[in-house]
C-alpha cells in the first residue's frame, strides 16, 4: 500500500467532505473529522511500523511524474528526520481535532475543521516530500488554510494579523520558488538530467559562490517560517489572534517547517555554502534565542510569552543544525518533537485557563492552583519540559543540542545557556503568576478552569509522550540517526571536520565531479 | 545484590510519590502516612542492607554499578541509565533515607491541619527519590538529572504555601539560582563529554589525569562543577536562595534546606575529586570561597530573630566549613562532616518547627522567651545541637568541626588562612546558636505571656527530635582525633590516597583542640552574657556597632546588589526590548514595508487621473523611455 | 493556395456577418436566442476544425495567414474566451436591447483576434488587431445609457487609436528595414542581414511595435486606459477583453518577437523585460487600494500582463511554452472571478464594489469557493493552475540566464497576495450591511456553467499540467519558423 | 522625380510628433480625434516610403488597409462623441474623468 501518499490523502479526503457539509450537520462533521484525524493517526503508526531504522535515505517512496517535462513529480516517502514528525503531525492533529470539536465554533462547524484536515494534509506532505516542488507546493498551500482559519474564527484583528502571516511568509518563499528552480537548472548542468528530486540534488557539487547563493534564497524563506530573528514579526499577531487550536497546530507542528527545511535541504544539498553562512545565521540564533526570552520574561498575555518563548527555542534548534554537528543535529531533531509536544501542550494549557478565566492577560490572574488542581499539576509538568528541566524531554534534545555545539562552537553554546538560564525565569513566571499566590481574576478560585476529562484527553497524552521521551529518547534517536549523519556529512567534509566527527563517508559527494559555474558557458 | 537492592531504594520513593500525586482527591492521612513515611522506610532499611552488604566485601570491592539500559546512544556517545554504588553513595543514601525517615515522620503531625497533606508528602517523597538519584547516578547526565530534581522538590516545598506571594517568589528565586548552578554543572559536562568523550564516571575519572595536571581542562571542570556546587550548597555569591527558602515548612527545612540537598555540593566535589586532586588552584578557590561563606554567613546570623533564618544562615556557615574542607582535599573531614551536620542541624530545625507549631506559626525570637519549661523534648533537641554545633567536646560538631580545622592546618598557607577563619566561625557559631537557644528558652516570657499556651508535640513530632539530639551527641563518635577514624577508612576507596588528600596530624589535632575548644566556650560565654543572664542587657546595648550590625541585618545587602546589577537592569532591558526594539525592528519591518508599499499605491493612483490626454502623456513618457533603455542596450550589446 | 487551411476563418466570418445581419433584421420573439445560437455553434465549429488541423503548418493566402499549431492553440484560448463571453452575457440585463449587436461584436473581434495569431504577414497581423480593437471599442460603450460605459469606449477609442498608429508606424519602420512584410520573410532577412541587428532603424521598430503591443496587451507604462476601461465597460466585455485580447496581444508579442526577429532578440530581450519588471511591479501595487472588484481585476490583468511578458522576454520557446500554459490559466481563473462578479452583480446595486462581496460566501459556498479560488490561483498559491504557469515562467527567466526577472517576479506576487486574498477574506467575512440579503435570483446557468468550468480548470490544469505542457511545446515550436 | 526615403521619414517623423503633441494638448474630443488621424498617416507616408524604396507593392496595400482603418476609428469615435457631449455644452475630454484612480 502506498501508505505514505494516503497519509496525505486521507486527511485531504476528509477535508473534501467536510467541506461540502452543510453548516448544520455538526454531529456528522465532527463524526467525519475524527474518523479522518484517527485514521491518518493509524496510518502514520503503520508508517513508523514499517520503517527500516538502519536506512538512511528516503524509504516507503511512492513516486509519479508529475509535470515530466518540468522535471516535477509526486514523489513522497520518510526518512529519521522525517518520521517523527510525521506522527507528532498526525497526534497533534487527532488531539487538535479533539479539542476543535469539543468546542466546535458555533458558525460553520464543518468548515473549521475542513480546513484543520486541509492544514494536516499540507504539513504532511511538507514533511514527506521528497521532490523540492512538491515541498513548495505543500509549503505554500498550508498558507491557505490556516489564513481562512484566522480570518474566519480569529480575534479582534484578523485580517490584519492573517494577512501578515500570508503575505509576510510568502515573501520568503516565493524568492525560495526561484531558488529551488535555479537549484534544479544548476544541478542540471552537472547531471545533464533535469529534476527536482532532493535525492538527485544532493552530492551535486554547485561550487562555493553558488552554494552559497542558492542556499541564501532558500534561507530567507526558512528564516521567515522558522521564524528566525529578526523575521518573526508575524508570530506574536499570529499566535496571538488564531483561534487557540489554531495556534496549537501553528506553535506545535507548522513552526518546524522552517528548521525541517534547513535539515532536508539547506544542509544536504548546499554543503558547500554551509560555511559561509554557518556563523551569521548561528548569530541570528543566537539573538533569537536571548531576544525571545527577554520578551517572554515581559509578554503581557500567556499566548505572546509562549510565542516569545517558540522564538527562543527554535532558535537553539537552528543552532543545532546549522553547527554541522551529528549530536546537535541530532539533538536538533529530537528536540523538534520535544517542542512540538510542549508547545502543544503549553497553549494546551493556556486554552484552559483563558476559557475557564476569560482572559490571558498575565496580569489579571492568579491563584487557579486553589480551584484547579489537577490543572495545575498538569501545568507545571508542561512548566517544567518548557523550561527544559534536566530530565525532562526537552532537556535531552537541549542538551545534546547544545553538548554539539559546544563541541564546535564553545562560546556560542555558552551565550545560548542564557536562554535556558531566561527560560526559568519566564516559564516560572507564567506558572506562578497564574496558579500561584492570592487568587486574581476570578470567583470561583478557578474551578471554571479545572482539567476536567475533556481536557485530560487532550493534556494527558501530550503530557505521557513527554514522559515517554524523558524515559527513553534513544527509542527515537535510533530512527534519526542514520538520516542525520547522512545528511550531515557532505557539509562535514566540506567544512573540513576531523574524519571521526563524520557518521558516514559521503560516497555520492566525492565522486560526483564538481562544475565550477565559472566554467560553464 | 548491592545494586538490586539500591534499585529498589531508589525507585521506593518515587512510586509512592506518583501514587500519591496520582490519587483522585485526598487520601485519608492514614494511607498517606502509610504510603509517604512507609516508603522511606523500607528505602532506609535496604539502604542499612546495602551498607552491610558493602561492610561485608573486601575495601576494595565495594564499588558496583549497575545499568538498566541503554537510555541514549548519539553520535558515538552512550548514554546509560545506571547508578553506581560505593561507600560514598552509600554513606549519603544512609544519610538521606535515615534523616528523611524521621523528618516524614516528624511531619505527619506537622502538617497534620494542612488541607494539602498528600501533596505535601508526594513532594517528599520525590525529593527523596530525586536526592538518591543524584547520589547513585552513575554518570554526569544522570547527576545533572537528580541535580535538578532536588531543585524541582525544593522549589515545590518552598511554594508549598502558594497563596503566600512571599513562599512563591522564595521559590522561584531558589529555582532560578539553581538552574544557574545547572548551567554550570551542563557546560562542565560538555567540556568533559567533549575532551574525554564520555559522561560515565568511571571512565571520565579514569581518564581525568590525561588531561595534565593544572592544565586550564581541568581548571575550567573544576570551577564549573563548583558553580553548580555553589549553587546547590548556597556558598558565595551564589547563597541569597538559601534563607528565603524558609518560606517552605519547617519540615522541608529541616530535610531539604539542611540536612540532605545543600549538601549535595560537599558531595559532588568528593565525587569528582579526581579532577580536584589535579588542580591546586581550584582546590584552593573552592576552599576560600568556602571560608568566606562561612565567616559571612555567621556574622548575619548573629542579626537574625526569625528563628528558622537564624538555623538558615547558620546551615549557610557550616556548608561552607565543608566545602572548605573538601576544597582544601580533606574529603573525609567534609564527608564527615555533612553526616554530623545532617544530625545535629536536623535537631535543630525540627525543634525550632515544634516551636514554631506550638507558638502556631510564630517565629520571631522577639515573641518567645522562657520556653524551655512548656517544651522539654524542643528544649533538649535544641540544646543538643547547639552543644553540638557550637563544638563542645563530646558532641557530634566538636570531633567533626575539629577534623575539618585539624586537616585544614595541614593545607598549606591557604590551609592556615583557612584555619583561622574556621577558628574565627567557631566563635561566632556558638555565640549565635546560643543566642537563639537563650532568647528562646530561657529569659522571661514575651510581653503578654502565650495565648494560648504552648502546647508540646505528640510522639510523631517527639521522637525525631529526640533521636536527632540523640544522634547529635553520639554521631560524632565515628571519627575520634588521634587515629580513630572509621569515616576516612570507609571512604578511602573512593578518596583513594594520594598527595592531594589532607589529613589531621597529631599536631594539628592537638592545636586544634585547644583553641577551637576555647572559643566555642567563649562563644557560649559571650552568649550568656549577652543575651542569658541579664535578657535587658541587649537592649542596653542596642545602640553599639549600629551601622555594621544594619549591614549584617541585611546579609551584606546581596540581594540589593543583585536586584542593582542584574534583575533591574535586565527587566529594563527587556522592556526595551519590548516597547522599543520589537516595535521598531521585527514588527517595523512589517509596518514600514507595509507604509512603503501603501505610499507607493497611493503614487500609482493618484497617476491614474482619468483623463485621457494625461494617459497619451505617459504614453509618450514611455516611448521616450523605452527609446532609451533599448538605445542603452544596444549600445551595451554592441 | 489552400483555401482549405484558412476553413476556421470562413466560419467565424460567416456566423460574425450572420450575427450581424440577424442585428439589423427584425426577428420574431421566439428566435431572439439565434444570434447566440448561431455564434456558439460557430465557435464551436471552429473548435472542432481546430482538432483536425492539429499537424504541420499549412499556409493560405500566399502565407498570409499561417495554420500550425501556435496559431491553432491561441485559438483555442481566444475562442474558450469568446464561447465564456457569450456565455457571460446570456441573458445580461444590460444588455437586453441589443443582445444581438453583442454576439455579432463579440464575434468579431473573436475573429480578429484568431487572425491575430494565425497572421503570416504584419498586414494581417494588423488588421487582426484593428478588427479586435474596433470591435472592442463598440462593445465598451454599448450601454449607452450609461455614461460610464460611453466614456470607457470613448478613452478606449483614443488611447487605441494612438497604440494603433505607433503600431502602423513600427510596421513601417519594420517594413523599411527588412523590406518585406512576410514574418517568414523577416526572419529570413534577419538572419541572413547579420549586420541589422542593432541597427537604429530596427531598434526604433522595435521600440514602436513594443509600445503598441504593450498598449494592447496592457503593459506600464502604457496601461493607464486598462482600469477606466474595464471598470466602465459591461462586464462580460470587460471579461472578454481581460482574457481574449490579452492572448490576441500575446499571440502577436510572440509572432513578432520570439518567432519573427528572434535573430535581433539581443534588442529586445532586456527592453521586454523591462517593459515586464514595470508592469509587475505597477500592477500589483496598483491593485493594492482599490475597492471596486472589476478595477481590482483591471488592475491584476496589468499584473498578469507583466508575468506573462517573462515568457516573451527570455526571446526562448520555453519562454512561449510557459507563456501559453500560463495564458490557459490566466483565462480560466480571470472567467472564473468575472463570472463570479457577474453574478453578483445581478444580484445587487453596485455589485461589483467590494463590499457588495461581503458575505457572499456564506450566502453561496459553491460561488465563494470558485472566487477562492479564482484569487488564490492568480496570486500563485500551489498547487493550482496559477502557481504551475508561475513556476514555468520563473524557470524559463532562471534558464535564460534572466533571473533578476523570476526575482522581481516572486516579490510582485508577494504583493498580489494582499489584494486577492482581500477579496476571499471579504467573501468569508461578516455580510457588510443591509445589502447583504442576497436578491436570491435563480443562478443564471451559463453564468453558473463558466464559473465552474474555470474552478474545475484551475485544478484540472494543474494536475493534468503535463499533458497540456505537450501541446504548449508543440505550439511554442511552432513559432520558429525553419 | 526621385525623393529620398529620408524625405519620407522627416515628414512623417513630423506628422507623428505633432500627432502626439496635439492628443496631448487639445481638450476637444474631435481634434483629439483629428490628431490621432495625423499620426496614423505619419505610418503612411512612411509605408509608401519605403514601399518605393524597396519598390515592393505590400507597403502600399498596407497604407490602403490603414486607411480603411483610420476612417472606422473616426466613424466610431465620431459617434461616441455625439453620444457622450449631446448633453453638455462644452466640448473637454477633461471632463471625462468619472473613473479614475
Amino acid at each position: 500500500m502506498p501508505w505514505v501518499s494516503l497519509l496525505i490523502l486521507v486527511p485531504l479526503a476528509a477535508a473534501v467532505v467536510l467541506g461540502v457539509l452543510p453548516a448544520r450537520e455538526r454531529r456528522a462533521a465532527r463524526g467525519v473529522a475524527l474518523i479522518g484525524s484517527l485514521a491518518t493517526l493509524a496510518i502514520s503508526i503503520i508508517v513508523v511500523a514499517l520503517f527500516d531504522r538502519d536506512m538512511a535515505v528516503m524509504q516507503q517512496v511512492d513516486h509519479l511524474d508529475w509535470i515530466p517535462a518540468a522535471g516535477v513529480s509526486w514523489d513522497v516517502g520518510v526518512d529519521g528526520i522525517s518520521l517523527w514528525l510525521v506522527l507528532l503531525t498526525t497526534v497533534i492533529f487527532t488531539l487538535g481535532t479533539i479539542a476543535a470539536c469539543q468546542r466546535l465554533p458555533e458558525r460553520r462547524g464543518p468548515a473549521f475543521l475542513a480546513l484543520i484536515m486541509l492544514a494536516q494534509a499540507a504539513l504532511l506532505g511538507l514533511f514527506t516530500a521528497g521532490d523540492l516542488i512538491l515541498f513548495y507546493v505543500f509549503w505554500e498551500f498550508m498558507l491557505i488554510p490556516f489564513a481562512l482559519l484566522i480570518w474566519n474564527w480569529g480575534g479582534d484583528d484578523r485580517r490584519g494579523t492573517g494577512m501578515i502571516f500570508v503575505v509576510y511568509t510568502m515573501a520568503g518563499s516565493l524568492l525560495m520558488l526561484v531558488a529551488i528552480i535555479a537549484t534544479a537548472l544548476t544541478a542540471m548542468d552537472a547531471t545533464g538530467e533535469l529534476s527536482f528530486l532532493i535525492r538527485d540534488m544532493q552530492g551535486v557539487a554547485f561550487g562555493e559562490a553558488t552554494s552559497t547563493l542558492l542556499l541564501a534564497g532558500f534561507l530567507i524563506a526558512f528564516a521567515i517560517k522558522i521564524p528566525l530573528w529578526p523575521f518573526h514579526g508575524w508570530l506574536p499577531r499570529a499566535y496571538s489572534q488564531a483561534p487557540i487550536v489554531v495556534t496549537i497546530l501553528l506553535a506545535a507542528v507548522m513552526s518546524k517547517a522552517g528548521v525541517y527545511g534547513l535539515l532536508r535541504i539547506g544542509v544536504p544539498v548546499f554543503p558547500e555554502g554551509i560555511g559561509n553562512l554557518l556563523i551569521p545565521v548561528a548569530i541570528l540564533a543566537l539573538i533569537g534565542i536571548v531576544y525571545g526570552s527577554l520578551l517572554a520574561w515581559r509578554a503581557p498575555t500567556m499566548r505572546l510569552l509562549v510565542g516569545y518563548s517558540s522564538v527562543a527555542h527554535l532558535g537553539f534548534i537552528v543552532l543545532g543544525i546549522i553547527v554541522i554537528d551529528r549530536m546537535a543535529a541530532q539533538g536538533a531533531v529530537l528536540q523538534m518533537i520535544n517542542h512540538g509536544i510542549v508547545a502543544a501542550a503549553a497553549f494546551a494549557v493556556v486554552m484552559m485557563i483563558s476559557r475557564g478565566t476569560g482572559t490571558g492577560d498575565m496580569d489579571r490572574l492568579g491563584g487557579l492552583a486553589k480551584g484547579a488542581p489537577r490543572l495545575a499539576v498538569a501545568f507545571l509538568f508542561v512548566t517544567m519540559a518548557a523550561l527544559a528541566l534536566p530530565g525532562s524531554n526537552a532537556f535531552v534534545g537541549e542538551f545534546f543540542i547544545l553538548g554539539g555545539v559546544f563541541d564546535q562552537y564553545a562560546w556560542m553554546a555558552v551565550i545560548a545557556m542564557l536562554g535556558v538560564i531566561y527560560a526559568a525565569v519566564y516559564m516560572l513566571r507564567m506558572y506562578q503568576g497564574t496558579m500561584n499566590g492570592p487568587v486574581r481574576g476570578v470567583t470561583d478560585d478557578g474551578r471554571a478552569a479545572e482539567m476536567g476529562a475533556r481536557d485530560a484527553i487532550i493534556l494527558v497524552p501530550l503530557i505521557l509522550m513527554m514522559v515517554w521521551i524523558a524515559l527513553w529518547p534513544g527509542s527515537l534517536v535510533g530512527a534519526t540517526r542514520a538520516s542525520t549523519d547522512l545528511a550531515l556529512a557532505p557539509a562535514q567534509v566540506a567544512e573540513g571536520r576531523p574524519v571521526e566527527q563524520i557518521g558516514v563517508l559521503p560516497a555520492r559527494a566525492a565522486m560526483t565531479p564538481a562544475t565550477d559555474p565559472a566554467e560553464r558557458p | 545484590m548491592a545494586t538490586a537492592l539500591a534499585w529498589i531504594v531508589l525507585v521506593v520513593p518515587l512510586i509512592s510519590g506518583i501514587v500519591l500525586a496520582g490519587w483522585p482527591g485526598e487520601p485519608p492521612h492514614a494511607v498517606t502516612r502509610l504510603l509517604g513515611i512507609g516508603s522511606i522506610l523500607i528505602s532506609f532499611a535496604l539502604s542499612v542492607a546495602v551498607f552491610v552488604g558493602l561492610l561485608g566485601n573486601a575495601a576494595d570491592d565495594r564499588s558496583f554499578t549497575s545499568s538498566a539500559f541503554e537510555w541514549i546512544s548519539i553520535a558515538g556517545t552512550d548514554v546509560d541509565l545506571s547508578i553506581l554504588v560505593d561507600p560514598l553513595s552509600v554513606m549519603m543514601m544512609l544519610i538521606i533515607t535515615g534523616v528523611g525517615f524521621l523528618i516524614h515522620l516528624y511531619s505527619a503531625e506537622y502538617m497534620e491541619r494542612d488541607r494539602d497533606y498528600r501533596r505535601f508528602f508526594a513532594s517528599m517523597n520525590l525529593f527523596v527519590f530525586s536526592m538518591l538519584l543524584l547520589v547513585l547516578a552513575g554518570n554526569f547526565f544522570f547527576l545533572i538529572v537528580g541535580w535538578a530534581f532536588v531543585g524541582l522538590a525544593s522549589y515545590l516545598l518552598i511554594g508549598f504555601w502558594y497563596e503566600r506571594p512571599a513562599a512563591v517568589a522564595a521559590a522561584k528565586k531558589a529555582f532560578v539560582i539553581n538552574v544557574i548552578g545547572d548551567v554550570g554543572l551542563v557546560l562542565a559536562a560538555f567540556l568533559i563529554l567533549r575532551e574525554l568523550g564520555t559522561l560515565d564516571y568511571g571512565e571520565a575519572f579514569a581518564g581525568a589525569s590525561g588531561l595534565g595536571a593544572n592544565s586550564g581542562t581541568v581548571l575550567a571542570i573544576c570551577l564549573l562543577l563548583f558553580v553548580g556546587a555553589a549553587a546547590k550548597s548556597a556558598q558565595v555569591p551564589l547563597h541569597t536562595w538559601l534563607p528565603d527558602a524558609m518560606e517552605g515548612p519547617t519540615p522541608v527545612s529541616a530535610l531539604i534546606h539542611a540536612a540532605t540537598m545543600v549538601t549535595a555540593g560537599v558531595y559532588l566535589i568528593v565525587r569528582c575529586h579526581a579532577f580536584f586532586d589535579l588542580s591546586w588552584l581550584a582546590g584552593d578557590i573552592v576552599a576560600v570561597v568556602g571560608a568566606i561563606t562561612l565567616l559571612m554567613a555567621a556574622t548575619v546570623a548573629l542579626q537574625q530573630v526569625d528563628i528558622k533564618r537564624v538555623l538558615a544562615w547558620s546551615t549557610v556557615s557550616q556548608v561552607g566549613y565543608m566545602i572548605m574542607a573538601v576544597g582544601l582535599g580533606a574529603y573525609a573531614s567534609g564527608m564527615f562532616m555533612l553526616m554530623a551536620h545532617a544530625f545535629y542541624k536536623a535537631a535543630l530545625f525540627l525543634a525550632a518547627g515544634v516551636v514554631i507549631h506550638a507558638l502556631h506559626d510564630e517565629q520571631s525570637l522577639d515573641r518567645m522567651g522562657g520556653l524551655r519549661k512548656y517544651l522539654r523534648v524542643a528544649y533538649f533537641g535544641m540544646g543538643a545541637g547547639c552543644l553540638a554545633i557550637a563544638g563542645v567536646p563530646g558532641f557530634a560538631g566538636f570531633f567533626a568541626k575539629d577534623d575539618v580545622l585539624a586537616s585544614a592546618l595541614n593545607g598549606g598557607a591557604i590551609g592556615v588562612f583557612c584555619w583561622v577563619v574556621g577558628i574565627i566561625g567557631a566563635f561566632l557559631t556558638a555565640l549565635y546558636m546560643f543566642r537563639l537557644l537563650f532568647r528562646a528558652f530561657f529569659g522571661p516570657e514575651p510581653a503578654g505571656g502565650y495565648q494560648p499556651a504552648p502546647h508540646p508535640s505528640r510522639w510523631w513530632m517527639s521522637v525525631p527530635v529526640v533521636v536527632l539530639g540523640i544522634l547529635s551527641i553520639v554521631g560524632g563518635w565515628l571519627q575520634l582525633p588521634f587515629g580513630w577514624t572509621e569515616i576516612s577508612d570507609w571512604l578511602l576507596p573512593v578518596t583513594g590516597e594520594g598527595p592531594a588528600i589532607v589529613e589531621p596530624t597529631h599536631a594539628t589535632e592537638v592545636v586544634t583542640i585547644i583553641v577551637s575548644v576555647v572559643m566555642a566556650l567563649g562563644g557560649i560565654g559571650l552568649a550568656w552574657w549577652l543575651f542569658g543572664a541579664d535578657p535587658e542587657r541587649r537592649i542596653r546595648l542596642a545602640a553599639i556597632a549600629r551601622g555594621p550590625r544594619a549591614v549584617m541585618d541585611d546579609a551584606w545587602r546581596f540581594d540589593e546588589a543583585y536586584d542593582d546589577v542584574f534583575v533591574e537592569p535586565g527587566r529594563e532591558m527587556a522592556d526595551v526590548m519590548l516597547t522599543r526594539v520589537e516595535p521598531a525592528g521585527p514588527q517595523g519591518i512589517i509596518t514600514g514595508t507595509v507604509a512603503f508599499v501603501r505610499g507607493a499605491a497611493r503614487l500609482v493612483r493618484s497617476s491614474q487621473s482619468g483623463m485621457v490626454r494625461a494617459y497619451a502623456f505617459w504614453m509618450v513618457l514611455g516611448i521616450a523611455l523605452a527609446g532609451i533603455v533599448a538605445a542603452l542596450i544596444a549600445a551595451g550589446g554592441s | 493556395m489552400n483555401a482549405g487551411a484558412a476553413l476556421t476563418l470562413y466560419v467565424m466570418a460567416a456566423v460574425t456577418v450572420a450575427a450581424i445581419v440577424l442585428a439589423v433584421v427584425p426577428l420574431p420573439a421566439s428566435a431572439r436566442r439565434l444570434p447566440e445560437a448561431i455564434g456558439i455553434a460557430g465557435i464551436v465549429a471552429t473548435l472542432a476544425i481546430t482538432v483536425t488541423q492539429w499537424g504541420e503548418r499549412q499556409v493560405a493566402f500566399n502565407g498570409e495567414l499561417r495554420i500550425d499549431r501556435f496559431g491553432l492553440l491561441m485559438t483555442w484560448v481566444i475562442m474558450i474566451a469568446a464561447l465564456a463571453t457569450l456565455l457571460l452575457g446570456w441573458g445580461e440585463p444590460a444588455a437586453a436591447g441589443r443582445r444581438r449587436e453583442f454576439t455579432g461584436l463579440v464575434l468579431a473581434a473573436a475573429t480578429g483576434m484568431m487572425l491575430t495569431v494565425m497572421s503570416g504577414d504584419l498586414i494581417t497581423l494588423f488588421i487582426g488587431i484593428e478588427l479586435l480593437s474596433v470591435s472592442l471599442y463598440i462593445l465598451c460603450a454599448m450601454e449607452v445609457a450609461r455614461e460610464r460605459s460611453l466614456e470607457s469606449g470613448l478613452k478606449y477609442l483614443i488611447t487605441g487609436s494612438i497604440g494603433t498608429a505607433l503600431l502602423v508606424y513600427g510596421f513601417a519602420l519594420l517594413y523599411g528595414v527588412t523590406g518585406t512584410t512576410s514574418l517568414a520573410g523577416i526572419a529570413t532577412r534577419l538572419d541572413s542581414v547579420g549586420g541589422l541587428a542593432s541597427d537604429p532603424l530596427l531598434i526604433a521598430a522595435i521600440v514602436l511595435i513594443v509600445v503598441a503591443l504593450g498598449f494592447k496587451a496592457s503593459a506600464v507604462p502604457f496601461h493607464m486606459w486598462t482600469p477606466d476601461v474595464y471598470q466602465g465597460a459591461p462586464t462580460p466585455v470587460t471579461a472578454f477583453m481581460g482574457t481574449g485580447t490579452k492572448a490576441a496581444a500575446m499571440g502577436a508579442f510572440l509572432l513578432l518577437f520570439t518567432g519573427a526577429t528572434s535573430q535581433a532578440s539581443g534588442d529586445w530581450r532586456g527592453l521586454i523585460g523591462a517593459l515586464a519588471v514595470a508592469t509587475m511591479v505597477v500592477g500589483n501595487v496598483g491593485a493594492l487600494l482599490q475597492d471596486n472588484v472589476k478595477r481590482m481585476l483591471a488592475w491584476s490583468s496589468i499584473a498578469q500582463a507583466g508575468y506573462l511578458l517573462i515568457g516573451v522576454a527570455v526571446g526562448t520557446t520555453a519562454g512561449a511554452e510557459a507563456l501559453i500554459y500560463y495564458l490557459f490559466a490566466y483565462v480560466a481563473m480571470t472567467l472564473a472571478a468575472f463570472a463570479i462578479v457577474i453574478l453578483r452583480e445581478r444580484e445587487v446595486e453596485d455589485g461589483d464594489q467590494l463590499t457588495a462581496m461581503a458575505g457572499y460566501g456564506r450566502a453561496r459556498p459553491w460561488a465563494g469557493v470558485v472566487m477562492t479560488l479564482a484569487m488564490v490561483s492568480l496570486a500563485g498559491f500551489p498547487p493550482f493552475a496559477g502557481f504551475v504557469g508561475k513556476f514555468l515562467l520563473f524557470g524559463s527567466a532562471v534558464d535564460a540566464g534572466m533571473t533578476w526577472l523570476a526575482i522581481v517576479g516572486a516579490v510582485a506576487s508577494v504583493i498580489s497576495v494582499v489584494y486577492y486574498l482581500r477579496v476571499v477574506i471579504v467573501m468569508w467575512g461578516p455580510p457588510a450591511d443591509d445589502r447583504s440579503t442576497v436578491r436570491r435570483l435563480r443562478v443564471p446557468p451559463a453564468v453558473a456553467a463558466v464559473a465552474v468550468t474555470g474552478a474545475v480548470a484551475i485544478v484540472g490544469l494543474a494536475i493534468a499540467a503535463q499533458p497540456m505542457l505537450d501541446v504548449c511545446a508543440d505550439a511554442a515550436r511552432a513559432l520558429i519558423i525553419p | 522625380m526621385n525623393v529620398p526615403i529620408e524625405a519620407y521619414l522627416m515628414l512623417s517623423l513630423a506628422l507623428l510628433a505633432l500627432g502626439l503633441v496635439g492628443v496631448m494638448r487639445r481638450r476637444n474630443p474631435l481634434m483629439l480625434l483629428l490628431s490621432v488621424e495625423l499620426m496614423l498617416n505619419a505610418g503612411n507616408v512612411s509605408l509608401i516610403g519605403f514601399s518605393r524604396l524597396w519598390d515592393d507593392p505590400s507597403g502600399q496595400v498596407f497604407a490602403l488597409v490603414v486607411m480603411v482603418v483610420a476612417a472606422a476609428e473616426v466613424v466610431i469615435g465620431l459617434g461616441l462623441v455625439v453620444a457622450i457631449f449631446r448633453s453638455r455644452t462644452r466640448l473637454d475630454v477633461d471632463e471625462m474623468s468619472s473613473m479614475r484612480g
